[in-house]
């Protein structure tokens, strides 16, 4: 299990290659993205910074991380999210999970993508052609993360 | 007590963290919030509305009736926006 | 939209490196990854041949991937699917969706998934170390294609 | 009329394509099933379970109620496991 909480970019190549390596048991490798839009609703993005808590992020994404092993037959997984000033077409966030079957795979990234948005402490700020602002949490994506409770 | 704050509340009230002594009537994370409410209009801002308040005691999420002590370490933040 | 029916192996980084390439408007990139495994049930696995039927795979590729750009909103999809002898840790299948939003991106992956699995004209043989055999269709793979439907 | 064969039906014959002449009782996929069945055991091996025959014509998935024509290109084949 690799959970990591940083500034710097990743590349996702090199992350599924590690989560492989050496191994030929895996039968399915599903993986999410996620990415700065240079678009949001009516605003053009410029910027978005990422804020953290740093005391909790890590341990949080370790907890959501464990939960997704105990509920699918995983055989690895890799979650990193990045904070700091980030930029449209960066990466913010990259799931990757392993499994001997592709249902597993799938189920558990989007698990882990949806408990992420509502339970990870980390905030977004945009920075738009029409000044800045906080984006709000969706109430959408909580009833995205409860559809799993 | 430390108290930090994040985000929205953390630029709303000015300040990132703060030590306070707890007051004797203080006893739960509510109790504090109307306690920090009265400290000041970038304070009330901050709590405006109690929907969009989320806090860990002691690196945990907790809920508003949480019961604290002055040993333990409060984060205020708004609701995550993470992924 | 890039759909390959290929003996060649694929490299993923490279692969999603390609479909977001100056692109800043991606907010979600999910990925599938279909590896032979070294296990299958109770036989060890020591190769897996792939036939596939060449008037017809690049084709039926493209009706599903068509097919999954009419059902949800996506940016773009890569589909690679392999052939000819593989061996376990090898890649056989690579689905990437890119879309502005989560949901739709992990969505259309699996039903992507879910109808190769039934309707792409290839045929896995394994060589295992109790002989070789051609590997059965699942009822349930039919199953978890007609959910979509 | 040109038929291909695929996989485990292409092993149980022998081969993996023939030129035939349509005879004129076979109207549908099914007709052409049940006549190669009788050209030998291989046949009959191949066409043993009807679930497990899938068949296109001209590069289209079709049942086996399907009306061919003698110009039509036929390939017979398990059902697929690709993915």
């Amino acid at each position: 299990m690799r959970i990591s909480v940083q500034a710097e970019d990743f590349d996702i190549g090199e992350e599924i290659s590690k989560i492989r390596h050496g191994r030929t048991d895996l039968g399915a490798i599903a993986t999410f993205t996620g990415l700065v839009r240079d678009i949001h609703g009516d605003h053009v993005i410029r910027k978005m910074t990422l804020e953290h808590f740093p005391a909790m992020a890590e341990k949080e994404l370790l907890k959501i991380a464990e939960q997704s092993m105990k509920r699918w037959p995983l055989e690895d997984l890799t979650i990193i999210h990045r904070y700091g000033p980030l930029y449209p077409g960066d990466n913010i966030v990259l799931v990757i999970t392993t499994s001997h079957h592709r249902e597993a795979a799938f189920k558990a990234a989007q698990f882990i993508m949806d408990w992420l948005k509502t339970d990870a402490p980390f905030w977004k700020k945009e920075e738009t052609d029409m000044g800045e602002h906080w984006v709000a949490a969706k109430e959408d994506d909580t009833k995205k993360r409860d559809r799993w409770t | 007590m430390n108290i930090f704050y994040f985000a929205r509340i953390r630029e709303n009230i000015g300040i990132s963290s703060e030590e306070i002594n707890l007051p004797s009537g203080v006893k739960t994370v509510s109790d504090l919030i109307r306690f920090l409410e009265d400290k000041g209009d970038n304070y009330s801002a901050a709590f405006a509305e109690s929907d969009l308040i989320r806090v860990a005691v002691n690196n945990d999420y907790v809920g508003l009736d949480y019961k604290i002590t002055d040993k333990d370490e409060i984060a205020i933040f708004p609701p995550m926006t993470g992924g």
